[in-house]
């Protein structure tokens, strides 16, 4: 798998925040990779970055947010040194994006025809009939029954996970090679959230498309993902295959996220009062962020040279690297 | 279909209700302050027999004030608004005639400001906290607190007095007009009261709009659009604009609405003939029917534009329930 | 141990840190202050009219007239000055008015919903579409013909108090409206539904939990109102409707607009002290919302 | 039997208004809760599981009467406690409040954004008065170290805190009148991983330590099964199957509660799903089903199921069902 060139390749990319009170550093050297095909989870709580990341794939970073630095290649081009034009014939072409709340992510005010038409039609020299019947096709593949009458509704006339279903037909309207999927079942009940899943798991699959789902649940990046990537407060931790990172993770934070989260399959003694393993401490300001490893105040095996130095990724086995100077990562003062 | 008539019978029902109520209300106070011939003997010792008689003949003085209300009522209601006690002319002619040149200034200046609010708030929110945006919102902060009279005065005082380009008060040359057409004198008349409108009806819609636009161009689906490749200009003009203006169709229902209650000022500024002046003199003379009639005038139009905006609702926000 | 600022004392370090609203304070500041001790500083008594004596009235500023003299032969600059206090009397009299006023129907409607609701919002409705600015000013001059020759004739400043309690109770819905929906928004909150739980009484959920909590958002509003009834009052008094007992910047406008071509600074000034005052108030409300309500937390 | 709540028959509806031209008038009627029958006994943990939608808010609320229940009766301590506070005796009131309290889901909602931590935790001794005024600076104190936050921590402000540390304090404040019943609804649904596992902890080890009974609401069924003894899944505004959590979650006799633990991914790449697919959403509350309210999305739904509701009886291993054709 490693010989594949990736299909999108993001290395150390830092988006900061620029804000009255000063700069704050929310994504501060996150690397991550997706090969063709393969889908790639990437794992991590709020305020880790992931969404940002996310958006920075499309350079849609808000404001006052910024991309500072690192490089985001997609089939070899830097996508960083893109003009508008360039940019917007990738956005929903080549690479397109499903959002966490469906409920949000439709026009209120536009007929769900309206919107999906509109969109093929600025990508493709199509009539607006051929536009309707691709329309219709897309929602057929995405498990609506009846397309037609759909295409007239507008979105607040639509269920959420019918919602969700249409965002995914928008994604897919002109067959883009990546995914990106921003927690796409988070807002949507554990039944439906299964149905979505078997979908994106089922398109991906027959379109051979690849996916970047970002996800805080440990149990959807299982069900989905080829490969893992986990971050915390905007730095990469840990990346490796999905058996690795579950069957044997490296990074205290991974460790850490997987052992503390109850689990369905699991019976526990209420006889003798259970316990989670926990992570103390909170989920650090990135306005203030800590120094050296940004895990470090609240990890159980942190040392002196932690708060110094900075772990870079360091490849424990092949294609599993791992950001901690416990690891064998080299630090670097920062 | 059906849910939008059996809507629309509904709102029209609640509004005939709103003029009825606020109708008498206004009656009532009127009339509760004085009866209108002690008023008038009080404040004209020499008003003639005549017009004396003609007001008790209109009001039916004899009859107790919940009566003379209703009577008053069926007259209304057959358009008839009595004739004016200062000019002897039917009431409803007059209103017709002023209301015609107050609403000349009234209609270009909402819509024209509607337009430039639009360009500014679209300039001003898609570059939010630049120069840029800071500069508009501070302009339209300026504009939006600039009482209207006084901007009337500053632009009489420089283009009419100091720069001598535009006329200081009228809507027409007494004699001479411009360029001998009468139609180009009219606008040459408008310019500077049409200005001292556009400028505050501008502020203050750009301030409402680049405040809703900030808000939905923070929305997903706005990310979302971008996401797929939407230019911006499509972004801003066509999905964001559309939810932002949304929220203004209040205010530009209560714009049109007021039309003639604003106009007093407007036009003692710029001496214009229109229904405000018109009602400042009938204040003035107290003429009782003219008083009554463009009050009444004023709450038809004012509840009947926010009939018009709650229609405007159904058709633009598909969100709206009927029911 | 020092005691953390609260949301009053936050929002006042926001307000402070945005640049229109610190504009908006001073300049709100600097009318009060004026109004408060500019009496003790002002060149000349208000009612000396001496300069018509020595014929320099419509005289242009010069050292001894900052601001000219008008019409009358009045030192503008020290109208100005005495029209401060009238011009707060106004704002306040009217916003505390329509604030009770509105703070109670919108309070009602939105804590007890219902039918009780649905019936004072439609109430409030039909004062919506009252044309308020036109009838404010045919009952102005109605009454002041209708009290001649009663005991309410020697009441002081009878037309303003007159104005000032119609413009509050002409003013009120938009606050109701406002109250409304933060009683709906709150009554549902879950610390409102805890304290219910605790076991608290409605009163205590009314008066502790619910109204502090609107009141930041009333006070943006009322702020506006402040500003929005000065503003109304010296339309009035500049159309001729105002207290001819009364120093009012409206009122200067009235009695030197015609001759605005020979004494434009006698139209100015007053113009100005309006501009200044109405801008500050719509500043500040301005910058209240901004600090009670921080939409990005940066 | 020593249940320390029973539920029996709650139903709350909700009127559907259609606005007229002054008031408005009531064409309809959503169920959120219809029917409902539970009961916990003293010390256990009960769960109540379901989607968005399927009322198990609703009955908690209704229970504690945050909302007016439409129907039926609440027993607590064998008291029916409906009257008590529909009625005036505000000592009544009181005592019945005294014994049983709620924890919110949103912990950004459920603080007075304008107190201080210790006026919150002051407000239920003020109330109730159980403890003289000099003592209640030294309980605040102690009930802030009870759920693992400091003494200082009385003097700031809820902005000052993270969500975790703002649901200890909404523990903490539930806990001032010594409850014995507590309500958590969703507590740590809104909560990051990493913090949800400390909130879980103290709420296992609270129950332990003073005795506590938990009636868990929650959508989570990961945390559900860390939590509960007992689990009852709602459906629509009904519960269809009450289990002790290891007889549910290995083997959940209802159709929907199988389709519900199925759902449920699980952190593990090799665990190949077992999955029923679940077609369709629920119906809407509006418009209740006949019969057994999950018949239209029932692969196994027989033709009574279409007619007659199922009633919710004992079918062994202290296990409720309600199904005409269990798994």
């Amino acid at each position: 798998m490693t010989d594949v060139p990736p299909l999108l390749n993001v290395r150390n990319l830092k988006v900061h925040f620029f804000t009255q009170a000063g700069v704050a550093p929310a994504v501060d050297g996150i690397d991550f990779r997706v090969n063709p095909r393969e889908t790639l989870g990437l794992v991590g709580e709020s305020g880790s970055g992931k969404t940002m990341a996310s958006l920075a794939v499309l350079r849609l970073v808000p404001p006052p947010a910024r991309i500072v630095s690192g490089s985001i290649e997609f089939q070899n081009r830097d996508l960083l040194t893109l003009d508008e034009a360039a940019l917007r014939d990738l956005r929903g072409k080549h690479v397109a994006m499903i959002f966490q709340n469906p409920a949000y992510s439709l026009n209120p005010i536009f007929t769900i025809g309206d919107q999906l038409t509109e969109i093929l039609r600025w990508h493709e020299p199509v009539s607006r009939t051929a536009a309707r019947d691709r329309a219709a096709d897309l929602l057929r593949l995405v498990g609506i029954a009846d397309p037609l009458q759909r295409l007239r509704q507008f979105p607040h006339e639509l269920s959420g996970g019918m919602k969700q279903r249409i965002c995914i037909a928008r994604a897919l309207l002109c067959n883009p090679a990546l995914i990106l999927a921003d927690e796409p079942t988070t807002n949507l009940d554990v039944t439906i959230q299964a149905q979505i899943l078997d979908l994106l798991a089922e398109l991906r699959d027959r379109l051979r498309m690849a996916m970047l789902l970002v996800s805080h649940d440990m149990g959807v990046v299982a069900r989905m993902a080829h490969r893992i990537t986990v971050v915390y407060a905007g730095r990469t931790c840990e990346t490796g295959d999905a058996r690795t990172i579950f069957h044997t993770p490296q990074h205290p934070y991974t460790r850490a996220l997987l052992e503390s989260t109850p689990r369905i399959d699991h019976d526990y003694e209420h006889a003798t009062r259970p316990t989670l393993r926990t992570i103390g401490g909170r989920i650090p300001n990135l306005a203030t962020p800590p120094t050296g490893c940004r895990f470090h105040p609240r990890c159980a095996e942190a040392t002196e040279e932690c708060a110094q130095l900075r772990p870079v990724p360091f490849e424990v086995a092949p294609g599993h690297s791992v950001s901690c100077l416990k690891r064998g990562s080299p630090g670097v003062a920062a | 279909m059906v849910g939008i008539l059996r809507y629309l019978i509904r709102r029209l029902l609640f509004s005939m209700l709103l003029v009825l109520g606020v109708s008498a209300i206004i009656f009532f106070l009127l009339n509760a302050i004085g009866n209108p011939v002690d008023v008038l003997m009080a404040d004209n010792p020499g008003i003639t027999d005549q017009a004396l008689a003609a007001v008790k003949a209109y009001y039916h003085l004899d009859a107790p004030v919940w009566q003379r209300y209703l009577i008053w009522l069926g007259h209304v209601a057959q358009l008839d608004f009595g004739t004016s006690i200062s000019t002897n002319l039917p009431v409803g002619g007059m209103l017709l005639t002023f209301g015609a040149e107050t609403l000349k200034l009234q209609i270009p200046a909402i819509l024209l400001a509607l337009l430039m609010a639009i360009a500014f708030a679209a300039v001003a929110a898609v570059r939010q906290y630049s120069r840029t945006d800071f500069g508009v919102m501070s302009a339209a902060l300026f504009g939006h607190s600039l009482p209207g009279f006084l901007l009337g005065v500053l632009l009489i005082l420089i283009f009419a007095y100091w720069l001598g380009i535009f006329p200081s008060y009228g809507a027409y040359s007494t004699r001479n007009p411009l360029m001998g057409s009468y139609v180009i004198d009219g606008a040459w008349h408008m310019v500077l009261p049409l200005t001292m409108l556009t400028v505050f009806n501008t502020a203050t819609l750009t301030l409402l709009l680049r405040a809703n636009l900030v808000d939905v161009l923070r929305q997903d689906f706005i990310m979302a659009a971008r996401a797929s490749g939407l230019p911006e200009r499509r972004v801003v003009f066509h999905h964001a604009l559309r939810n932002a203006i949304i929220p203004v169709l209040t205010y530009l229902g209560i714009l049109f609405g007021l039309m003639l209650a604003t106009a007093p000022v407007t036009e003692s500024v710029f001496t214009w003939p229109g229904a405000g002046a018109l009602y400042l003199s009938a204040i003035q003379a107290l003429d009782y029917p003219l008083i009554m009639g463009e009050t009444m005038v004023v709450t038809v139009m004012l509840v009947g534009f926010t009939l018009l905006t709650d229609l405007a609702y159904v058709l633009i926000d598909p969100r709206i329930r009927l029911d | 141990m020092a005691r953390p600022p609260g949301q009053f004392r936050q929002g006042w370090h926001r307000l402070c840190r945005n640049r229109s609203g610190l504009l908006g304070l001073s300049l709100v500041a600097f009318v009060v202050l004026v109004a408060l001790i500019g009496p003790e500083f002002a060149p000349y008594t208000p009612n000396d009219q001496s300069a018509m004596l020595s014929f320099t009235a419509k005289g242009a500023p010069t050292w001894a007239h900052l601001f000219g003299t008008d019409r009358n032969g009045y030192d503008v600059l020290t109208r100005v000055i005495y029209g401060a206090p009238t011009a707060l009397a106004v704002g306040l009299g009217a916003m505390l008015v329509a604030s009770v006023i509105g703070i109670l129907v919108g309070g009602i409607a939105g804590y007890l919903g219902g039918t009780a609701d649905e019936l004072l919002m439609r109430f409030t409705e039909f004062f919506l579409v009252i044309p308020v600015f036109i009838m404010i000013l045919a009952v102005v001059r109605l009454f002041s013909i209708v009290v001649v020759g009663t005991p309410l004739e020697r009441l002081p400043f009878l037309n303003l108090a007159t104005i000032i309690v119609l413009l509050g109770l002409f003013g009120w819905p938009p606050i109701a409206r406002l109250a409304r929906a933060e009683f709906l928004r709150l009554k549902n909150m879950d610390f409102v539904e805890a304290a219910r739980c605790i076991g608290a009484q409605p009163r205590d959920i009314l008066f502790r939990h619910i109204l502090p909590n609107a009141l930041p958002s009333l006070v943006v509003v009322i702020a506006l109102g402040i500003g929005g009834a000065i503003l109304s009052e010296s339309m009035i008094s500049f159309l001729g409707f105002g207290d001819p007992k009364a120093i009012s910047w409206g009122q200067l406008l009235y009695f030197n607009y015609e001759v605005l071509r020979v004494s434009p600074w006698a139209v100015l000034a007053p113009g100005g002290a309006i501009f200044i005052t109405v801008l500050g108030f719509n500043l500040l409300a301005d910058g209240l919302s901004d600090a009670f309500n921080p939409r990005l937390k940066q | 039997m020593n249940a320390l709540l029973r539920v029996e028959h709650l139903v709350k509806r909700y009127p559907v208004r259609r606005r007229g031209i002054l008031g408005g008038r009531a064409v309809g009627q959503i169920s959120a809760v219809d029917d409902v029958s539970f009961s916990i006994n003293a010390g256990e943990a009960l769960a109540l599981v379901g989607e968005s939608g399927c009322g198990k808010t609703t009955t908690a609320r209704a229970m504690l009467h945050l909302v007016p229940a439409t129907d039926g009766e609440v027993w607590f301590d064998d008291a029916d406690i409906l009257p008590v506070f529909r009625g005036t005796n505000r000592a009544a009131i009181l005592r019945v409040r005294r014994g049983m309290q709620y924890i919110f889901q949103d912990p950004y909602l459920s603080l007075n954004p304008r107190w201080t931590i210790g006026q919150t935790l002051r407000e239920p001794f003020r109330v109730h008065r159980h403890a003289r005024q000099a003592e209640w600076p030294d309980r605040v104190a102690a009930l802030l170290q009870r759920v693992g936050l400091e003494p200082d921590h009385a003097w700031r402000y809820p902005h000052e805190f993270s969500g975790g540390q703002r649901q200890r304090v909404g523990v903490a404040r539930a806990l001032a009148v010594e409850p014995r019943l507590l309500v958590l609804d969703e507590p740590v649904s809104s909560l990051d991983v990493s913090v949800r596992a400390q909130i879980l902890n103290l709420l296992v080890e609270l129950r332990v330590a003073l005795g506590l009974t938990y009636l868990y609401i929650s959508h989570d069924l990961a945390s559900v099964r860390f939590i509960a003894n007992r689990v009852a899944v709602m459906y629509l505004g009904g519960i269809v199957e009450v289990a002790p959590v290891a007889v549910l979650f290995r083997h959940p006799l209802h159709h929907y509660s199988h389709a519900l633990l199925s759902a449920v991914p699980v952190p593990d790449p090799d665990t190949k799903p077992t999955r029923v697919v679940l077609s369709g959403e629920p119906p809407s509350p509006m418009n209740m089903p006949s019969g057994c309210r999950f018949h239209a999305r029932c692969a196994a739904a027989l033709p009574v199921c279409k007619t007659t509701r199922p009633p919710l009886i004992d079918v062994g291993d202290g296990r409720l069902l309600a199904c005409h054709n269990p798994r």
